[in-house]
């Protein structure tokens, strides 16, 4: 059972940080169609 | 009306936003002591913003503004305390009654029995009415109640968005001699309405509120306006 | 990794996270022993301590970028954005604490769930941000939206160490600060610390790169706001012509 | 406009709306009392019950608090009666003082009857003034930090949309200490479950700081809270 579990937590973390960054970064690139270089003073 | 002292409202190119719409997008106006002011135009022209921005209600975002002597953007809170803003709702707590709303308002500026008394005299609230919860009032009634409680705030600047909405017709002349009562007295008014025929004799000068700016009425009355610059 | 919001600093941040977390699943899953008890249940170790670590650190960055835009010689709209940005990662480390504590809750103490002290103010805590947010996108202009959620991060940040303490006095049951007591061998140590610092750099990456989206977000209402005061005014000149004899501007 | 009298005159105002329309006497007095008797019959072992007794006053307290300032903040919206204090330029502070005055006299009114009930209810016993003194030092702090946070997080709640689902979001968690603090000491007031009357007082004294803690940063947050 603790195999499992230890998968499960590691799936569940890694899962859920891959999500987030995933939906960031496609958040970004929809962003950038629609705003202007000055809109992204770090660029 | 000497136009010596400071007008009690000037606005110049002032923006207001609700969200990210600017339902107030650069309105520029002046408006003296004493005087009665009708702002007419299609609903969502922005006539209630215009009143709650000089209420100090509605924040301004771009341009600049002052009331009674205080500028918009800084001394927003300090206006309110000199303006009255009767909207369509009349600002009243239904479950008390007329004299314990009067009571309250009074109590918030330290008003003296005798000019809460006054106040009931001159809106017409006199014993009877006095005792009865608000909710039970007329429409018209529970208006005269909201303007007396303007009234005991010593309110400089009368703001009324429709004051007329849903009064009979003797309540109207009612209100209408009211208001000018008022302006005799001192107090400045800008009222928004619909009416525009009921408004001809009385406002001294009308104003076109249309896409969030300001145009003034050629109206048969008054001089050439200020006009927009 | 390229996009509109990367930039040289947060594609060598990247590199260096995504190098951490294989390290971290190298040693978490299969260099490093397995306990003498819990036999391989400690693993979920590396992944639970890190987590606990990242979602308080995010929510008193939350706590100190509130009160930055709060104080007037700093106030600026990036303190605010920062604020909600480090939220809402503090949100999903904190879910990812509750669940990968009570799945460890389950192997080495037997139950799911336990009134112990430390899981309660953290579900407390998660359940605070998450209103957190909610004030966040209550509307109003950006400055509304800002002030109103500084003041809710601030009582937020002051909750923290209060349901803690309440509840720690109410009864405690949790491991016995294992890290600390130093009963962890060298490499169990050494892959904790390795998940810390990798789980630190996501942070920081993560971070940048939401508040360069909410930055584009909040430049997008205002180039809405900009287009929207055209049209009205083009609406007002429009209706202005006909109507009065006076010449428009 | 001095902070005090507005805060009194809105206290005032709101007390006597509450005389007039008896919403906490005839719903929310009724509503908690309901709570303990069911509780009462529900777990109907008596000894188990005088050891829930002081947790069951609080949950009872803190769901009473969530109706009491939606009602708070209804009065205030119903004829945009909010607006009209703000047109009036009244001082935040005074109306916040003023608001969580009258929610925590309601409220003290509300834990004296629950505390009455469960002494009838649970033969809890309360024995000699130190014990009294500190139930009465718990209730007053404790009645203080809801009214405080309820105020705070009903005004902030009352002009948005979600209104209603968002002031339990918000104020749960925060009155999560208080409750339990309150709980405990009430606990070692009513000598149930083995609480020292020494422990008692130490969580009475957190319950005060909180309070004092909550009407210093509330009045200071809510101006900023409900500003346009």
């Amino acid at each position: 059972m603790e195999t499992s579990f230890v998968l499960i937590s590691y799936a569940l973390t890694f899962g859920g940080i891959g999500v987030l960054a995933f939906g960031l970064m496609r958040r970004a690139r929809q962003l950038a169609q629609r705003t202007t270089p000055e809109d992204r003073p770090w660029t | 009306m000497d136009s010596s002292a400071a007008p009690v409202v000037e606005l110049s190119d002032a923006v207001a936003v609700l969200g990210s719409f600017p339902v107030l997008a650069g309105v520029d106006l002046r408006v003296e002591a004493g005087e009665l002011i009708l702002l007419r135009g299609p609903n969502g022209a922005g006539k209630t913003s215009l009143l709650r921005l000089c209420a100090g209600l509605l924040p301004i975002s771009r341009g600049r503004g002052s009331v009674c002597g205080l500028d918009l953007t800084t001394q927003r809170r300090a206006i309110r305390s000199r303006v009255g803003l009767l909207g369509h709702a009349n600002g009243l707590y239904q479950d008390l009654t007329v004299h314990e709303n009067l009571r309250f308002w009074g109590a918030t500026v330290g008003a003296s029995a005798q000019e809460i008394g006054a106040a009931e005299q001159r809106m017409g609230l006199a014993a009877r009415l006095a005792t009865v919860p608000v909710e039970r009032l007329s429409a018209g009634q529970k208006r005269r109640t909201a303007l007396a409680c303007m009234l005991v705030r010593r309110a400089q600047l009368w703001l009324l968005d429709e004051p007329h909405a849903g009064l009979d017709a003797a309540a109207r002349d009612d209100l209408d001699t009211v208001l000018i009562d008022a302006t005799r007295s001192g107090a400045t008014v800008i009222v928004a309405s619909h009416e525009l025929e009921r408004w001809a004799g009385l406002a001294a000068r009308q104003v076109e509120v249309v896409g969030g700016h300001l145009n003034p009425v050629r109206s048969t009355l008054e001089t050439t306006p200020p006009g927009r610059g | 990794m390229t996009g509109s919001t990367s930039t040289r600093f947060t594609r060598v941040l990247g590199a260096a996270t995504l190098l951490g977390t294989l390290w971290l699943f190298l040693f978490g899953l299969f260099l490093s022993p397995d306990d003498i008890i819990q036999r391989r249940g400690v693993r979920i170790m590396y992944v639970h301590v890190p987590s606990v670590w990242l979602a308080y650190l995010a929510f008193v960055v939350t706590g100190i970028a509130s009160v930055a835009y709060l104080w007037n010689k700093t106030r600026s709209l990036v303190w605010d954005r920062i604020a909600g940005a480090s939220a809402e990662i503090g949100i999903l480390f904190m879910a990812v604490t509750l669940v990968t504590g009570s799945l460890w809750g389950r192997l080495s103490w037997g139950k799911y769930w336990v009134w112990d002290a430390r899981l309660t103010s953290t579900a407390l805590m998660f359940v605070t941000y998450v209103g957190y947010l909610a004030v966040r996108n209550l509307g109003g202009t950006h400055q509304q939206r800002a002030k109103r959620s500084a003041l809710v991060a601030i009582f937020a940040v002051i909750e923290i160490p209060l349901v803690h303490f309440s509840v720690e006095r109410w009864n405690t049951l949790h491991q016995e600060e294992s890290v600390a007591k130093g009963k962890l061998q060298d490499m169990m140590l050494f892959s904790l610390f390795s998940g810390i610092v990798t789980f630190t750099l996501l942070y920081v990456w993560l971070l940048i790169h939401r508040q360069r989206v909410l930055a584009m977000q909040d430049a997008l209402d205002d180039r809405e706001l900009d287009r929207a005061l055209i049209e009205r005014r083009a609406e007002a000149d429009a209706a202005a012509q006909p109507a009065t004899t006076s010449a428009g501007v | 406009m001095s902070t005090a009298r507005v805060a009194l005159a809105i206290a005032a105002k709101d007390l006597r709306i509450e005389r007039r329309s008896r919403v906490m006497l005839n719903q929310v007095l009724p509503f908690s009392g309901v709570v303990m008797v069911l509780f009462a019959f529900a777990l109907d072992k008596a000894n188990l019950l005088s050891r829930v007794a002081p947790g069951l006053i609080w949950m009872a307290t803190l769901f009473s608090l969530l109706v009491m300032v939606q009602r708070s903040f209804a009065v205030e919206t119903d004829d945009r009666a909010f607006d009209a204090l703000a047109v009036a330029g009244l001082s935040p502070t005074g109306l916040f003082l003023g608001k969580s005055l009258a929610l925590a006299v309601q409220l003290l009114v509300l834990d004296v009857v629950l505390v009455l009930l469960a002494v009838v209810l649970y033969e809890t016993k309360i024995h000699g003034g130190g014990r009294l003194a500190l139930a009465a030092v718990t209730i007053v702090a404790a009645v203080s930090v809801l009214a405080g946070i309820g105020t705070l997080y009903g005004g902030l709640a009352a002009g948005s949309k979600g209104r209603d689902t968002l002031l339990p979001l918000l104020l749960l968690p925060m009155a999560a200490p208080v409750v339990i603090g309150a709980t405990r000491s009430m606990e070692a007031a009513f000598a149930t479950g083995g609480i020292a009357m020494r422990e008692g007082w130490a969580w009475a004294g957190l319950l005060v700081a909180l309070g004092v803690l909550t009407t210093v940063g509330g009045a200071l947050g809510f101006s900023a809270l409900i500003e346009e």
